[in-house]
């Protein structure tokens, strides 16, 4: 049987520090951290590389949805550091959930871009096989994958896996009731998951001041007896340490945890935003000089391990990913109809072939029509 | 009177609510300095500042939660869910308090708040953007549920639903927004919870409420075209139902197509064809049909058009209606309600 | 074989399964060493241990959004919701994840999982421990939604929820927790999207589930002492709906009544009696009427027995089905389904 | 315009003692705290007779749910520290926001007994007229009423009003969203709120070690940026001199707080539970040494501030209200069926009226029957 007792059995953790974890600073120069060392110089490379690459993806996409080609895109302008960071912190069988503004994330994961890009486009609500790349679909409603990871990594571990699942939310997602259930179930259970908060100062037009009193949201892994980590996250570096460091706790069964990365969305919240109505340009243009990708290339340049020729290699091959999904998402084959249907239960109903008829109907008859 | 867009006229309602009764108080996601993501909020914090339209912490619960606790303090707030499917998560406060909390308390505590929606699709939404929730608030006793399909009513029912003693569950077609229409300022329209005649046919009756009713007057016009009189009857109150009107119109065409866009399984549409039925019978020509989105998830944006209901669809429903068995032409049936129609037979 | 209750036989099922298939696992509020309020969990932790049955933080959107997780490891979770008001904090999990998943990955991620519900009142329950809200779910593409009114399909159908490859809601009618009947282990009855006629009769078809099926069999009882034929259907799966065996049953008896305990506004009966009407209108002598709760929030215990849909008040509708004005007495039209029963004429 | 910035401006309160803070030990001698004072003696004898009322309450009202006269009764015994002290803290003015199982509390507070009984007795959902005792209904779906409390408390010192809010909750319903939401507008409302979290180490029949990993359940404070309190819950003159200085605090515009109160559930979940599943009785026992009437009965006695006579008079109080609550539970009036309509909503529709009126037929024609 289960003892209470009157006093608790163990001390908090840490507090978070307030000033974010960083190993590199702004203008590109290495910063001793006491537990974080910084990545090695290929690992450091590949972030860079990872984020130049993101970037040109992430310009691409903003275009096309310019374009009209995408029904909406949220970009990760900015917040490449964090995307990257996260993900190439990750093994290959950990699992990613993600949310709709992490397209850098998957492209960084290995997702194809064109799958990425489906729900944007609005071909469908998920373009990739969660299964193949261990990515969960991008989702929407706010905070609510974060329950989803905590299930996955619980059943791994049961299952003997030392898998991690790392999610991606938000800072305004951590309001909603959900981040604190997930959070709890998470300590709970000791399930190895890593929270990724992207601070990027924004919930839409809502400043973060609004959305927690908080020092910082790291400081909400306390109440739940879990680890946080606030990071700065424009230093890819840091974000790659922390999160590696964060998910081989998790995966040791030292317990899950909080990472804050501190960072900022550089574009509107998507394409159909308007940042002018609730934000000044000042504040954009401070963030710029705190570039993730600018300040990894001032690091490696000055450490002698970048040249143009390899700063030119990255670039080429963001730009060969551009124009190949420039090329793909011209294809403007209309998605089957039929297909609407297909994926409602595992077996089709009689109510839904009968309605597959009908819409087959309609749809044979406006051809004819046209 | 300038053409006013739903979008404006709900402003409007907002605004002037701001500026009759101190106790109104508007907040949600967004709704602040951005106007919404819809901009119905637009400049209501410029003009009545911070302390009367604000941005929350993004949590519907909570918002709904707290706007419940405001209106125990007598307070009239008004929250937005950004959109329908993002209401969700604030289902248990909107179930188990905001419909209750009158009746639990024996009438001592009134709940006088409004939770507008947009809702429905059409606007090229990715998931979770264009939901039709309708039936899950229409089941709830305790709240009043409407939906406006002009700006007019829009402007109208969004002040009466901020008087309301009684919770309202404002549903707004968000694919109307930029509907325009005359808007008076100040003037009401028919109460919330009457249904009203949109258009007079007298051969059959298309139900419909928010989105669907410019579909089914769309549908009337083509109708009319190959000769068929279809009144249209625009439901605006779900919660409670206008019996009468309903029943009136369809006891004059004894034919009804009910319409929304929600899937039709156990949606709304359901208890209007099964009221229909109880009351109208035997003025019945045919069973009413129920024409919806299908019973999936809603499409993403690039198959939404097949799945939202169209005219052509709705047409094919009416011409189902059994037209070959009746014993009564249309037109001749035209003496309940409205001229009658040249008689013409509509394809089997 | 010994008679069993019905949350005996739900225990039984957890346990066949449990023992079966490694992957299943149970977990809720008090599921564990208290074995669920209602017992259905007895013993299970003791049986297959804390990894297979557990007691889980208190949080339902918590509980069914990490059984979403789970059911993508490849788990086959059964959640518990403690009492059906306390599944609506879970709602937003429900509709726009547990439904949608399968959907929204093209079929590639399935959600094997059961939300088990015990659902309605007569239990003597304070406030929110009565509620009905199959509505809710069954107006939700992508979940099958069924209920069980007997011990056998009690134990087969929650054998076979577990199984399916599809998201269940599994909702148990509470106050038949204590019904008893034959089960024996392994032993399957009809699949659960069937419906299953538990009496003939030919002049009315009363169509029921869950709780409601006890009281139309006793309600058919009390009909046929006074010589009518009441067929009594009993529907098991409420989304997907079985057509065909409700359709032929009415359109043997040519009347139909719906019972259920939720408020009738926008409730499940609205669908039945709406597409029941679409497929049967010609045979139809009289509307599809509906029996149930009010549209009132659950009443307090003392109230509550004026508020389920008891023998009285099915009879009464039974009694409203426009028996004057038949052409065919009753027992004429037995044709169709079951032994004719003596004509009589039902009080007016 | 809001203005975001790259570090927080602010620290985090200070942790919660992880010791509980405690006025008067187990045996009643004083215990001294750095900060809070002990309430003077004229309080100390109010928090006793509240006390012994109220469990003399808590009994009666135990007996007539084992006589069937209650559907149900969730008991207060060996809380009455924490509701007794809780309540008393409170100004008039003041908005209590109780649960299932504060019936003390209520009370305590001056509402009618009887009332405090309906919903239990099934007569109706609540017996008492919130907006008189300035009492919100007892909620039964966990921590849903947290919200409701911090849009009260909000909307009032929005008004000029200087009342706070106290909502109870118990250790389990801290893991639910609701109550993370609450926690959060509260603090970023800055909204006059404490959150007196009854951690009675059992919900129902799950404890608290797995309702969640923080050391207590104050430290969930720090994730919100607000002061948690951690005090002994059996400590009726620590409880009410916490809560008294966090209700001026937030009334005062310092904040809203978690107050954890550390107590034990003595009796079973509500008289329908079966404790001897999941709990040792030994536990109980251990916990029966703690208790805060005998506790607080010491102290007085050995300061010489209570003698036989008064006490007396506290038990004699308490016999009175049991032996009204008994003759006034006796009435067997069974409520109307009417009312069933009356408050669906403001007005009656016609379709309540209608059912109303047939539910009078079944009702005459039954009687009739009969
Ligand atoms: C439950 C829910 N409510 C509301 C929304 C609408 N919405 C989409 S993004 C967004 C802001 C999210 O902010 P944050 O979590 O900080 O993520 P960011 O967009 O900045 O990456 C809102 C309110 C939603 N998607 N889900
Ligand atoms: C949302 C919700 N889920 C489940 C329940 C069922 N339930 C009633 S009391 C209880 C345990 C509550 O424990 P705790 O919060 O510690 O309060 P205590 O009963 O110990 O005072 C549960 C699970 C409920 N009332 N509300
Ligand atoms: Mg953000
Ligand atoms: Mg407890």
């Amino acid at each position: 049987m289960e003892r209470t007792d009157d006093r608790p059995d163990q001390a908090s953790p840490p507090l978070p520090s307030l000033e974010p974890i960083r190993l590199v600073d702004q203008r590109g120069r290495r910063v001793d951290d006491p537990v974080h060392h910084s990545p090695d110089h290929a690992v450091l490379l590949r972030l860079l590389r990872g984020m130049v690459v993101g970037r040109r993806f992430d310009r691409q996409a903003g275009a096309l949805a310019r374009q009209g080609r995408l029904a909406v895109y949220p970009s990760s302008f900015g917040q490449e550091a964090c995307q990257v960071g996260g993900v190439l912190a990750m093994r290959a069988d950990d699992w990613l959930f993600p949310t709709y503004r992490d397209s850098v994330a998957l492209v960084t994961r290995g997702v194809d871009p064109v799958g990425v890009l489906t729900l944007l486009r609005g071909d469908w609500h998920s373009g990739y096989d969660p299964n193949r790349y261990r990515c969960a679909p991008q989702c929407t409603p706010l905070a609510t994958n974060a329950p989803h990871a905590v299930g996955l990594a619980h059943a791994a571990r049961r299952a003997g896996s030392d898998l991690a699942a790392l999610v991606m939310m938000g800072d305004g997602a951590t309001s909603e009731g959900d981040a604190h259930e997930a959070y709890n179930f998470a300590a709970v259970w000791n399930a190895p998951v890593v929270f990724l908060v992207q601070n990027n100062q924004w919930a839409i037009s809502v400043p973060v001041r609004k959305q927690s009193r908080a020092p910082t949201l790291a400081h909400k892994a306390i109440g739940y007896g879990m680890r946080g980590h606030h990071v700065d996250g424009n230093d890819a570096a840091a974000v790659y340490a922390v999160v590696s460091r964060a998910l081989a706790d998790a995966r040791a069964g030292r317990g899950p945890a909080i990472v804050e990365a501190r960072t900022y969305r550089m574009d509107p919240h998507t394409n159909s935003d308007a940042p002018q109505r609730y934000r000044d340009d000042a504040e954009v243009e401070r963030w710029r000089a705190r570039d993730p990708v600018d300040r990894l290339t001032a690091l490696l340049r000055a450490e002698g391990r970048l040249d143009d020729a390899a700063l030119a290699g990255f670039t080429q091959e963001g730009e060969e990913l551009a124009a190949d999904l420039r090329e793909r998402m011209a294809d403007e084959d209309a998605p089957d109809p039929d297909e609407l249907f297909a994926h409602v239960l595992a077996a089709p109903t009689a109510q839904l072939t009968e309605q597959r008829a009908a819409l087959r109907d309609e749809v044979r008859k406006e051809a004819g029509h046209g | 009177m300038a053409e006013t867009t739903m979008a404006q006229a709900l402003n409007l309602a907002l605004r002037d609510a701001l500026a009759e009764d101190p106790s109104v108080v508007v907040y949600g996601e967004d709704v602040g300095p951005l106007g919404g993501v819809f901009r119905v909020t637009d400049g209501l914090t410029a003009e009545f500042g911070e302390d009367r339209c604000f941005d929350s912490p993004l949590a519907e619960a909570g918002i709904v939660g707290t706007a419940v606790g405001m209106a125990m303090y007598g307070l009239r707030p008004v929250v937005e869910m950004q959109f329908d499917a993002f209401g969700y998560p604030a289902f248990e406060q909107v179930v188990s308090h905001v419909a209750k909390t009158r009746n639990r308390t024996r009438g001592r505590v009134s709940l006088p708040m409004v939770i507008r929606v947009p809702y429905g699709g059409g606007i090229g939404g990715v998931e979770h953007h264009s939901d039709s929730s309708e039936a899950y608030y229409a089941h709830t006793p305790g709240l009043r549920v409407v939906t406006p399909s002009t700006p007019a009513d829009a402007y109208s029912m969004l002040r009466e639903a901020v008087e309301s003693p009684d919770p309202v569950v404002f549903l707004e077609p968000k694919r109307r927004y930029w509907t325009k229409g005359e808007v008076e300022r100040g003037t009401r329209t028919e109460p919330m919870d009457r249904a009203v005649v949109r258009r007079r046919g007298s051969d059959v009756t298309l139900i419909a409420y928010g989105p669907t009713v410019a579909t089914a007057l769309e549908t009337a016009e083509a109708a009319a075209a190959e000769g068929v009189g279809v009144e249209v009857v625009d439901l605006r109150g779900l919660s409670p139902f206008d019996d009468a009107t309903v029943a009136d119109s369809v006891r004059g065409t004894g034919r009804a197509v009910v319409v929304h866009e929600a899937p039709v399984f156990g949606g709304y549409g359901a208890e209007v064809a099964a009221r229909v039925t109880e009351r109208c019978f035997h003025y019945l020509e045919a069973p009413v049909l129920r024409v919806g989105g299908f019973d999936i998830p809603y499409p993403p944006p690039r198959l939404e058009e097949h799945h939202l209901p169209g005219v052509d669809r709705i047409l094919d429903a009416i011409a189902r209606l059994q037209w070959e068995s009746r014993w009564v032409s249309p037109g001749a049936r035209a003496g309940a309600a409205g001229e009658p129609l040249p008689v013409a037979e509509v394809g089997a």
